[in-house]
Parts: C-alpha cells; structure tokens; sequence
C-alpha cells in the first residue's frame, strides 16, 4: 500500500489543497480527495497503477478515462450555466452526433470527414438551442427541453433505430487510444481546456459571460451584446456535447442513439455546480467544473469497484447533490458557522459575511 | 394628542457587520400622521421592516394599544393591526385588483373562498379612497399610480390601526400624491396612527403632525412638524450645524456660461407613444442640461430613447450635426454616449465582478469580444478611475457589491469616464447615496464639463439641478414644458413651471 | 387567432401526411376475403438483436399479405400497455407482444380477453395467474441457453473455471433466467466458480465499464472465463480485455448468448470463444402460430424457437449466413 | 376579440389542437371514434395526468419537481413489496401516500429554508428515490391481492358494450376536480399563484411563503404518490425500473395545457388537456401502425416549441 506513487500522489494532492486553500476550487478538491482516501483504504488495488501496453493502466486511469465525457460536456455547459442559463439538450445533441459519425463512417466517408460531419452538426444543434434562448428569449430550461425530448429521436431516425457499429481505426483511436501513456480522452480534455480557456480569458468572452449571468440588463447598458454571448455560450456547449458524443461512440466502436448520453446533462450540471459555478449564473471555475466531473466519475468508479450494485449508485450520488447544494447556500453555510464556530472561517465565507452587510440598507 | 398608539422602546438589530438600529425609541400617537425621516442608511427601512415582521429584532419592545407585539412576519403584523404601502408596489401582477385587496385573507366559508364577497369587499374598499377601478381588472393591466392606490386600498382593508407608508409617493404625480394625502388626512381624522416615510421636504410639511429623525441608527429626536424649521430638519438629518447647510445650499457655481459651440447632440421632434411625447432637445459641448420634472414626467425615457434602450418612433437625432439614429445601447455607446441609469442595483453594478471588471465592462464591450484589454491596461485603468474618483475601496479586485451606495455610482462614473464619451446621461446619479458623496459627484460633473464634455443631468432634487445646469429642461405629464437658460434658472422658476396649470404648457416656447 | 389556426392546420396536414405514407407501406395485399390485421408490441429498438427480431416480423407480415400494425414501446411498459389497448380500439384479429418486464400484464390481458382477442406471447414471458390469458408463448428457452452456455464452458475447459458473469438489466426475464440456467450446470462442477458478478445493462458500453472494474479487482488475474449474457456486454468486454493486456479467447474463455454477426466477427478472429444462438427471426413462427389461433387450432402452450450454439470452430462458415 | 384576457389564449390554443387532434384520428382511422379510444386515454394516462397536476401546481410558484418519476417508481414497488409482505392494500397505499407526500415536504423544505435551487433539490431527489426504488426490490413485482384483483377491477362505469372507465380514469378526474377547486376556491391555490407571480410582493402582502412553498412540494409528493398507486392500479404490479422521464412528458403537458413556465398563470384543467394532447399523439402514432415511434418525441418536442413561442408572443404583446 505505502509505495512511493502513492505517496508522491498524496504528497502532491496535499499540495494542491494547500495551494487551493482560498479558492472555492477547495471544496470539490477536498470532497474528491475524501472520497479517494476512502477508496484508497478501503478499497484494495484502487490505486495500482502498472505499465501496460506501453501506457498506464489501473483503476485510477479508468476514471480519468471514463470521466472525459463529462468533462467534455461541463466545459461547454459552466459557459452555458454562467450565462444563467442550462442546456438540457446535451445528451441529445451527443446521441445525434455519435448517429452521424457512426452513419458517415459507414458510408465510407474518411474517419475526418465523419468527424467534422458530426461536429458541424452539433454545432447547428447548439446554434438551435441559442437561437430560442438568445434570439427569441425563451427561458432556457424550456428552449433546450425541446431538443432534449425531440432529439433523440432524431438520432434514432439518423440511425434507423438501429446501433451503428464502425471498425475504423482512427475513430476508434479517440476514446481507446493513448498518447503518452495516458488514454487520448485525457488529451482531448486538455485541450478543450485550454480552448475554452483561450476562448473565455483570451479574449473578452469570459468577462462578458459573467457580467450577462450576473446581471443580464445592466451588462446591455454597458454595450455588452448579450445575445451574441448567450448564442455563443449554447454553440459551444453544442460543439461541447457532440465531441463527448463521439468520444461515447467510439468507446464502444457504435452508435447507440438510446443510451449514449443519457443523463449526461445531468451529470454534466452536476459537476458544474460542484465546480463552484452558481446555478443562477455569474462566476464561472472551468477547473472546478473539470474536479467537479472527476468526483462524479469517482464516486461511479468506487460503486464498481466495491461491487454495488449498479442500480442504487442514484442514492449516494443524491446524498452528494444535497451535500453540494448546502454547502454553496449561504443560508446553510451560516447555519453551520453557528453551529461550529472558528476564528478563521475560509475565505468564501467571510465573502459572503460581509456581502450580506451592505445589503440590509439596500431598500431604505 | 398624547394617546400613544405604538411604542417602540428600545429597539436594536444589528446584522452580521453593521449595528443597523441601536436602542431606537419612536411612538406613534392616534390620529396624526408622522413623518420618519433620515438619510439612507439611518435605519428607517429596518425600523419599519423590525415593526412589520420581515425582520427580527435583536432586543427592546414594541407596544401596539398598550399590548405588547411581537410580530415575525408581515401576516402577523397585519393580524395586529400594522398594514403597510410599500414604495415600490409590491402586488401581484397577474391576479386581479380584487384577488390582490382580498389576497391571504378571502372571505371564505367552510374553506371555500367566497368570490361575491371579494368582489364586494374589494368595491367597498376602493369606494372608500374614491377610487373607480373595475375590480376584476387584471393588476398588471392597471398603471402604477392606480396600483398604488390598489396598495393602499389593501393596507385599508383590514381593520388597520396603524398604517405605514413607506415612500408611497415616488412613482406618483402631483395630483395624484394630492389624492392620496386626501385619503390620510381622512384616515387621520378617523382616529388611525400613520407612519410616513418620503424624502419629497415639501410632502412631510403638506401633511405631517410629527416628525422622528433617524440618523445612524439612532434616534435624533422627536419634534411637532410646526416647530422644526425645514434647515433644522435638514440639518438633524445629515448631522451637520444648520448654518453649514445654509452655507453649502448657497454654494452657486455661478458658471452659467458655455461657450458658443455647436450642440454635441440635437434631437428635433423626437418622442415615443406612450413613453415621452414629442420635443426638441439640444445639449453643447462643455454645457449641462438638466432634465427636471417629478418622478414619472418623461425624464428616464427621454433618455433611453436618446440612448437607444428603447425605440423612438418619430423624430430625428443629430450628432455633430450629422443625422443618426441609434437602435441599441451599443449603437449609442459606438457614438461616444454614456448612460448611469437611475436603478443602480438592477441596470448598473455587476455585483459578483470585481471593481475592475466593473470599470472596463462598458470599454471592453465597445472593443468587441476579440479584442481583450490587456491586464496591465485593466489595472491602469482601475487605479486611475480609483483615484481620480477617491473610490473608497481596500483594492480593485474588491467585489462591487461589497461598496457603499456612493462608491458604487463612482465606479459607474468611472466605466462610463473609461469609454471617454463626449455626452454623458446622467440619471438620478445621487439617489440613496448619503450627503458626503452628493457633494463629490456634483463637483465631478462640473469638473467633467469644463473638461468638455456634454451632460444631461436628470434629477429629483431641484437644488441639484440649479447648482450644476447651465440649462434646465422641464417636463410633466410625458411632456416637455418648457426650457430655461442662464440666470433665469432658479428652483422656483422651475417649480413654477413644474406645477403651471395645463392649458399654459402647451403654448411652450422652443430656445 | 390567426396563428392558432395556421398552427392547427400545419399539424393537420402534418399528421394527415403521415397518414398517407400508411396507406401506401402497409396496403395489405389481396389475399381474397377479408384481410387479416395483427397488432404488435415491441419492446424497443434497443439492440442488434431486437431490430433483427421486428425486422424479420415486418418482413414476414409483408410477405404474408397481413396488415401489421407495429408498436415501439421505448423500453416503457406503460407505453407498451397503451399500445395494447390502442390495439383492443382498433379491432386487430390478433395481438402479439415482447414484455418489457414479466408483471404487470393482467389487467390488460383480461381487458383484450373480455374483447374476445388471442394474444400471442413473443420473446420473454409474462407472469399472469391465469393461463388462459394468452394463447401460446413463442420464444427461446432463456433458461436452456443459460444451460448451453454453462455446458459448453464446462466441455471446454474441463470443468474448471473461476469465471467472471455479466449479468444482463436487472430484473428482467432473459437476465434472470439465464443466470439460472447457468448456475444449474454449473451447480455439477465443483470446480466452476462465478467469482464476480456485476449487471452491464445489456449495453456495450456499460458491459466494457463493469469488464474493467474486475480486472482490477486484486484477484482479476483468477479470472479465466467470462459468462456475458449477450453478446453486445461480450464485446465490450473484449475491449476492456485488450486493454487490460488481457488475451480474450485465449488467457479468458469468454462465451456469451445471442449470435449477433458482431459476435460472430469477433469469433473469427478469435477474441470470443463462443456464443449461444438466441434466435430473433421468429417471424415465420409467429405468422404460422397466428394462422393456427385464427383457424382455432390448439396450439402448444410453449414454441420453442430453434437455435443453436456456435463456437470459433463453426464461426466462419455461419458468419455469412448472418444478416443481423 | 379584445375582450378575451390574453391569459386565456395558450388555453384556447391547446383546446384547439386537443380537438383538430382528435378529428384527424377521426378522419384518418375508422375505429378512432370508438367510445375506447376516449376512455383509454383518460384510463392510461390517469397516472402521468395526476403527476402533471402535481407538477402544474410547482410551477405554477415558480419551481420546477424533476423527481415525479422516481417517486412514482418508488411508491409501485414499495406498494408491491408491502402487500406481499402481508399488509392489506389500503394500509399500504396510505402509507405510500404519507411517505410521498412527507418526502414532498422534505424537499420542500431544503428548498425553503436553505433557499437551495428547486432544480438541484429535485434533481437529488430524483437520483434518491431511483435508488431506494432499487433498494426496496431490483426486480419487478406483481401484486396478488384480492383486493387488486378483484375489488380495484370491478371499480368501473360502464359506458358501452365491453367500454368501461377503468377506475383510474376515475381518479384522475376526481384529481383533476379536486385539484381545479384547491387552484380557485382555497387561500392555498390563491396563494400559489400570488407566489409564482412574485414571491417578494407575496410575502409582503402577509401570504404565509414559506408554508405554501413546502405545502406546494409536499402537495406535489402527495400527487406522485398518488400516481404511484394508481400506477399499481393499471399495473397490479411495481417496477423499480419504470417511469423513467415521466417528469419530463409532466413538464411538457403543463406547458403545452397553457401553464407559464416563469409561474403566476395557468389552469389545471389546461394541465389535464396537455396530457390528453400527449396521449393523442402517442394514439395517432399507434394506430399509424408503421411510423417509427420516435416520431412521439419529435412531434412533442415540435409541439412544445410552438405552444412556448404562442406564449411568448402573448408575453410580448401583453408587455406592449
């Protein structure tokens, strides 16, 4: 148990935490870490990791493998969360995507053409979505209900109601593949990553996404073009959603337009939140939402590997929901320094504290 | 007259950071009416909001006909006799006048609501106010001055015994406040105590008996209306000696003049239908325009239909005299106009963004999305809107939300100042900022005009406009009503104006 | 207004436009005298297996000459109950219908009973307290395939085996049934041993995730068969293997029940060692089963579809017979 | 035409479409007009109509309950399990009743006192009460109880040769009645609505929020619960695994019935038509007979799409 991996990946998530102290990444880095701790003691072989093939094998990489499509999708849904709004559709739009990547493939187009054919087409999927919440000003949990509910059938018709299978090595290579010895999903993440990061901090996107999420009429008073940012915000989430969709289409070399990304939005909002990233928009944490979608991963792992049962993995992931939920109400948040005093309460609570001061006299 | 109806003795509440009332007495006999005045912050939301059950107290008592109450929620406080007009209207705009008179306290029988009976009670109580409105109008059908009255109307549906009207008269017009103090004198001489919260100087000494100043969350005093001079009130209220308000309310810039440019901005002919009739409206270079005229005369949507948040639907705009026409704030912001609008919480601040990010959002947005303002530019600019404007702040990436009132309508000044406008609006730039930073941001704008910059101050406070405005511009009822320049423009040349018969406004003279 | 009405007639001729697309698929072909129609209820498009299964009942309504009207109930037995009574309103000759799950049924069945229609029983059964709900069943022996595939594992490998199950949705009559006829034989073996035993949901997907988690389980390396209850888990869990380093079909023996042509590819190159044929083309039994309830034959309570079992031996020569 | 209150028309529009719905089963398949075709929609709809009334009454405050299925789920198996463990029926579905409607409260609750996001609330709550469904029994269970067998099933109106309304039609109509009084004759139904509108003004104007905003989901509960019985109705059975996405066709026959999603404005009645709607079209597809079920989704994720833009444009209008 006590190798030195181990202790090196101890040594290095304590570091982490303690680099983190401030920041609200703190909380889901503190649960995820939790959460391995216990696996680590209780579970045996959690954490093997060995050289296999010519790359790292071992349960820890299987999370890191499997949780690429919810990270993939909760990039694109913290923009869209950020904005204030939600994207429901995203499994859909990943079931259409893997449907026409599956269809092009067998249709003896390139594996690239395939790949662009699917993109482009969650992209108008994402555009959809946009266009009802940014042009016609639907609330969003409606305009995305609909492609969420119209939408697999749509994926159903692409594939006739059948599941697609493709042999193609290159679309295989995406979800099974590995470059450097880590699975190719985690590369795919990166740099997803790093575009969203580009996209948000390089140019002024991420600015105008919080200030439209934290208060839409006052960022338009200021000649921010909030329907331009919104659209974007859904594309994106759309572009998000249909490259997780072909990572799921190729993790079982099909198309399978009943269960690829089901629940996905869900899981997606979840890790969003978990991220720190408020349900009512403003601040958005890309980071948060990536440990957010790993704790997911995790915690349907350790059901795996501890031999629960599949079906009631729903409870403790509710209990997590809950937990989440109170730990960002700064209602509860008080009720709980009430409860358990301390001279240093962390940094995002005296936020809140002395947010709520100035608030009192607000109406007089 | 020293039949006291409410006793409050003792009262504090602090929140986590902020003692908001300290030991505050206040008594309310029957049959007067009692103004409770103080500036922002000197606890009349919360002594009011403690006395109706949205907040708790911490400590002291309230006594309602020499029983003591202890109301925890605005039902309670109903149910003891405390009914309260709110100053925005705070109704249900999908139900009807009737449901909204009647709502959480229907006539019912066997648990069944008796709808005959609403309607009927609903009819009764605005019968009492003289008011005819059909009952089962939709509210959000009605206009806000008659939503009041349905407000009022609800307070006066319960056997009240004391009735608490919290700045009523900010979204009426004059005949209409003159309704309503009719109704209170008549519900004073019906024996009700009623509590009136207003900052309009003129409406406190119209119809008020008494009057309890509030500073700081303490209690000032308790004076007779007749017996306290307006300076005295003036002066308990900001805590400053009555001869030094004297002084500063005769502070007159005496700069009248503006130099002989073209005007920046000219709009002829230019309204929209049901928002602002018709009118001319030109503002120079270096020059104020003050837009005065009560809440509810036209003054806001003049200037959203300059700046393009609404559409005007006739007339024609100039700018350096080239003719445009401006769709979308953007358009507007793209031809070098600002605008602070009026509600600072719900059209202004950024909350959850840091001074920073408030400051650069409106220059940002003008570069487009791709472009970014590089960091070391953000914090220049940051610094130098913090200083120039002494925002009191430990940093730039202090969250806005964390400032005061006055500080936050700073780093407003400052997103605009960053976009280097050549008009900027300003509405009602120091509403609910206390009386230090008033001061502050009236010198900003002289400052900003002798820099040359064109300005369109809207305001409620008259003294206001007459320090700053080179010209003043009047409105009523939606409609411009006339003009001054100069020294002609004096407080009561404009209240004069403001308050002229109908028949004389439409002969208005254009400058 | 207007819209409202633009709205409705867009639907209207939406609708009444794939009320045309009806007429023309599923004229039915004049077989003289009064044409038959059957209602039937399938459980969902959710596999290789079940779109084989409705295809080869269309394809053989459309043969016959026999109006069918066909229902996909999306997994949801509410749905599936629905399209039964629909099928009672429309006046069908004959009802026949895959259960999602075995209870529930008796409510619906009395109702078509009471209507004075047969019910014909395709795939999985239904657990009723009265026989005379439907007429007969036509399906494979879950159980017998559980038993072949065990038998077959046994033969192979000698009797020796610490084997590795992934069991199908929980719950359901193929899962159960199969996991019991396996265990039955295996209960001969003292030596054959279910180590591990997770649901995979039928799915490929999950079938490859739940593979996974046992091979890194401290003990993976005991593991020297795997028992999958269909193919499609068979085949995901090949993948895991692969990835794993694992060998499938040589350091694990894996046999799995369905014969989907995927599998039938994976036998041929060797990555899968066998599979137990569960035979969806049962279309021409179903249409014969309804003549005979039609001509008021008695009919055997059980029809046992013919299937067989295939190993790598015989793959190659089966796989181009292999349509689905 | 200007008289008509522009809160009337969504209401309008969905009787219009039920109706066209209904002629053009009428026109295109002869046996559409049997008297069966009507009952089986009240009968198999009764349980998501019940769920929708639940949900018509959370988001008519605004909110929005994701857990209707689960519940629903739940409330079967426990039913099922129960009675084979030797309760009598009736003691077992009052204590599903009790059991849904105080976990109803219990979310409720969370949402009102730490002011957490209904979505997040229900969506836990949904991921729960899947899994205690699982817990309680993996498999389905039928229920074998004279009482089910025979009791429930004569329950019936008959209406023609061989048409009977099934006892859960019944009870959705009795739903629907009861929950159409509680929306306007109670302080409760009026105070939901005032919530809807604008819970600050409701508060303000002494409406108790807080208790109705954990009375509303606690009601909402009580009707999944509910649903969950009737369900055992239909069903004689519980399934662990059922309803899957029934919060979902709730959502959307609350929406396509005339109901505001933002809250303040709707009609149980209109609710009930919504789901008649839902059924209609999984009706027309049945009959079709050869068009790909999915078509359902489509058509409802079509007809969603243009109720909501109907209701917009009536939003905007109003505003002007």
């Amino acid at each position: 148990m006590f190798n030195i991996t181990h202790i090196s990946f101890w040594i290095v998530f304590a570091a982490l935490l303690f680099f983190t102290r401030k920041q609200r990444i703190l909380w889901p880095l503190l649960a995820l870490a939790l959460l391995l701790l216990f696996n680590d003691i209780f579970t045996p072989g959690f954490f093997n990791l060995e050289l296999r093939e010519g790359h790292l094998y071992g349960t820890l990489i299987d999370i890191l493998k499997h949780g690429g499509i919810v990270m993939l999708v909760s990039l694109g849904m913290t923009l869209v969360i950020a904005t204030g709004g939600v994207d429901l559709s995203v499994g859909a739009v990943m079931a259409v995507a893997g449907a026409v990547l599956a269809q092009a493939a067998i249709n003896h187009q390139s594996p690239f053409v395939a790949m662009i054919f699917a993109l482009l087409v969650s992209l108008v999927l994402g555009a959809w979505n946009g266009l009802l919440v940014a042009g016609i000003g639907i609330q969003p949990i409606v305009a995305t209900l609909i492609l969420m509910v119209a939408g697999r059938g749509v994926a159903q018709l692409i594939t006739e109601g059948q599941i697609l299978n493709f042999t193609d090595a290159t679309l295989v290579y995406i979800a099974n593949g590995y470059l450097l010895g880590m699975p190719f999903t985690c590369t795919l993440v990166l740099v997803l990553l790093a575009v969203t990061y580009a996209l948000t901090r390089g140019t002024a996107l991420g600015l105008f996404i919080e200030s439209v999420g934290d208060n839409d009429i006052a960022s338009r008073y200021a000649g921010v073009n909030s329907r331009f940012v919104k659209f974007i915000a859904y594309v994106f989430a759309g572009f998000c959603a249909g490259l997780a969709g072909l990572v799921a289409a190729s993790n079982i070399k099909s198309a399978d337009a009943n269960h690829a990304g089901l629940y996905a939005e869900l899981d997606a909002i979840l890790a969003v939140v978990i991220g720190g990233t408020a349900l009512t928009g403003g601040r958005f944490y890309l980071l948060g939402s990536i440990v957010g979608a790993l704790l997911i991963q995790t915690l349907t792992t350790t059901m795996y590997a501890r031999n629960v049962s599949a079906d009631i993995a729903p409870v403790p992931k509710a209990l997590v929901v809950i937990a989440v939920c109170l730990l960002q109400s700064d209602k509860a948040r008080r009720y709980f320094t009430r409860l358990f005093p301390r001279r240093n309460p962390p940094a995002a609570m005296t936020e809140t504290l002395t947010a709520a001061a100035p608030k009192v006299e607000a109406g007089s | 007259m020293s039949d006291s109806l409410l006793e409050v003795r003792g009262l504090s509440k602090s929140f986590p950071g902020v003692r908001a009332l300290q030991g505050v007495d206040f008594t309310v006999r029957r049959g007067e009416i009692h103004a409770l005045m103080g500036e922002n912050g000197a606890g009349k939301s919360t002594l009011i909001k403690v006395m109706t059950g949205v907040y708790e107290r911490d400590a002291g008592t309230t006594r309602l006909d020499a029983k003591e109450i202890f109301p925890r929620s605005p039902r309670e406080a109903e149910a003891c006799g405390i009914s309260t007009v709110y100053q925005e209207v705070n109704l249900i705009p999908h139900l009807s006048v009737a449901e909204n008179i009647c709502l959480g306290r229907q006539p019912t029988a066997f648990g069944k609501i008796r709808w005959g009976a609403i309607m009927q009670r609903a009819t009764q109580a605005l019968a009492r106010l003289d008011l005819d409105i059909d009952p089962s109008r939709q509210l959000s059908a009605c206009s806000i001055a008659i939503q009041q009255m349905v407000a009022l109307a609800r307070a006066m549906d319960v056997s009240a015994k004391l009735l608490i009207l919290d700045e009523p008269t900010s979204s009426l017009d004059e005949r209409e406040c003159e309704e309503l103090f009719k109704v209170i004198r008549k519900l004073r001489d019906e024996g009700m105590g009623i509590v009136f919260v207003t900052h309009f100087m003129d409406q406190v000494y119209a119809v008020t008996n008494r009057i309890t100043v509030l500073r700081n969350g303490q209690l000032v005093g308790e004076y007779l209306t007749s017996e306290l001079p307006r300076l005295e009130l003036v002066a308990r209220m900001i805590g400053k000696d009555a001869k030094e308000v004297a002084a500063m309310e005769s502070q007159q810039p005496g700069m009248r003049s503006v130099r002989d440019e073209k005007p920046f901005l000219e709009v002829r002919n230019f309204g929209r239908k049901g928002s602002i009739a018709p009118l001319d409206l030109s503002i120079r270079p270096g020059e104020v325009v003050g837009l005065a005229g009560l809440l509810g005369s036209g003054r806001t949507e003049t200037a959203r239909i300059i700046f393009g948040v609404d559409k005007p639907d006739c007339g024609e705009m100039f700018l350096d005299g080239e003719r445009v026409s401006i769709s979308s704030p953007r358009a507007a912001i793209r031809r070098r106009i600002a605008f602070t609008a009026e509600d600072r919480k719900i059209d202004g601040i950024i909350p959850n963004l840091s001074i920073r990010e408030n400051i650069v959002l409106a220059l940002q947005a003008s570069r487009g999305t791709w472009s970014k303002l590089s960091r070391a530019k953000q914090d220049e600019l940051a610094d130098k809107f913090i200083k120039a404007l002494r925002i009191k702040t430990p940093g730039p990436e202090q969250l806005i939300k964390n400032l005061s009132g006055g500080n936050q309508q700073k780093v407003l000044l400052g997103r605009w100042l960053a976009t280097e406008p050549r008009l900027i609006i300003l509405d009602e730039p120091t509403r609910g900022i206390d009386v230090g930073a008033k001061a502050e941001i009236e010198k900003l704008i002289t400052d900003l005009r002798r820099d040359g910059l064109a300005i369109l101050f809207i305001s409620s406070e008259l003294e206001e406009v007459v320090r700053t405005s080179q010209r003043v511009v009047i409105l009523r009822d939606r409609k411009k009503v006339g003009e001054l320049a100069g020294d002609a423009i004096s407080e009561h040349a404009i209240m004069n104006q403001i308050a002229a018969p109908t028949a004389e406004s439409k002969a208005v003279v254009d400058v | 207004m207007k819209k409202l009405i633009l709205l409705s007639s867009a639907l209207v001729v939406a609708l009444s436009g794939c009320g045309k697309k009806e007429t023309s698929t599923s004229e039915p072909s004049g077989g003289g005298g009064k044409s038959v129609s059957v209602g039937f209820s399938q459980i969902g498009a959710e596999s290789a297996w079940r779109t084989a299964n409705s295809q080869s009942i269309k394809d053989e309504a459309q043969k016959r000459g026999i109006k069918l009207v066909f229902s996909d109930a999306q997994q949801k037995q509410e749905n599936q109950i629905k399209a039964l009574r629909s099928f009672i309103a429309q006046n069908v000759d004959v009802i026949a219908f895959s259960p999602v799950v075995e209870t529930g049924w008796e409510p619906v069945l009395q109702e078509i009973k009471q209507a004075g229609i047969p019910v014909i029983l395709t795939d999985r059964a239904v657990d009723v307290s009265d026989p005379s709900l439907y007429a007969t069943f036509i399906g494979s022996d879950f159980v017998e395939e559980g038993r072949r595939a065990a038998q077959w594992l046994a033969d192979k490998t000698g009797g020796k085996a610490q084997i590795a199950e992934l069991v199908g949705t929980p719950g359901s009559a193929p899962a159960l049934d199969r996991k019991k006829g396996f265990e039955e034989v295996l209960a001969k073996y003292p030596d054959m041993k279910i180590i591990k035993s997770q649901s995979g949901d039928f799915t490929r997907a999950k079938g490859k995730e739940v593979m996974e988690s046992f091979l890194k389980a401290p003990d993976a390396k005991q593991i020297t068969a795997l028992f999958a209850h269909n193919d499609d888990m068979a085949l995901g869990a090949i993948q895991a293997m692969e990835e794993a380093g694992v060998k499938p079909g040589s350091e694990i023996t894996i046999v799995s029940i369905d014969g989907v042509k995927a599998a039938f590819e994976a036998m041929t190159a060797g990555k899968l060692n066998c599979t137990v044929e569960c035979n969806p083309l049962i279309g021409p039994q179903l249409f014969d089963s309804i003549d005979a309830v039609l001509a008021k034959k008695d009919l055997p309570r059980r029809i046992v579809v013919q299937e067989g079992v295939f190993d790598q031996s015989k793959a190659a020569a089966e796989l181009p017979n292999r349509k689905y | 035409m200007n008289r008509i209150n522009p809160k009337y028309i969504p209401l309008a529009a969905t009787a219009l479409v039920m109706i066209a719905l209904y002629v053009l089963g009428c026109v295109l398949y002869p046996n559409f007009t049997s008297p069966r075709v009507i009952v089986n929609l009240f009968g198999d709809n009764a349980f998501l109509g019940i769920a929708a009334v639940g949900a018509t009454f959370v988001i008519l405050s605004g909110g929005i309950d994701l857990s209707v299925g689960a519940v629903i789920a739940f409330i079967g198996i426990f039913i099922a399990s129960m009675i084979a463990s030797g309760m009598q029926p009736l003691v077992a579905i009052v204590l599903a009743l009790v059991v849904g409607t105080v976990f109803g409260a219990v979310q409720g609750s969370l949402i009102r006192v730490f002011d957490l996001p209904p979505f997040l609330v229900t969506l836990g709550g949904m991921f729960f009460m899947r899994g205690m469904a699982f817990v309680v029994r993996q498999e389905s269970l039928a229920i074998k109880h004279s009482f089910y067998q025979q009791t429930i099933r004569q329950l019936v109106i008959p209406l023609a040769p061989r048409v009977n309304i099934p006892f859960t039609a019944m009870c959705l109509i009795a739903v629907v009645v009861v929950a159409t009084y509680v929306c306007v004759y109670t302080r409760f139904g009026r105070n939901v609505y005032a919530i809807g509108s604008s819970e600050n003004s409701a508060l303000l104007m002494g409406v108790p929020v807080g208790g109705t905003k954990i009375g509303i989901y606690a009601l909402a509960g009580f009707f999944s619960a509910l649903a969950g019985c009737v369900s055992t109705f239909y069903m004689q059975s519980g399934n662990p695994a059922s309803f899957v996405g029934l919060e979902l066709d709730a959502i959307a026959a609350v929406v396509v019935g005339g109901t505001l999603l933002t809250g303040g404005v709707g009609f149980v009645p209109g609710t009930l038509m919504g789901v008649l709607i839902l059924g209609l079209i999984q009706t027309l597809i049945t009959f079709q007979g050869n068009l790909n079920t999915w078509w359902t989704r489509i058509a409802i994720g079509v007809l969603l799409l243009l109720f909501i833009v109907l209701q917009k444009a009536i939003a905007g209008r109003g505003r002007a």
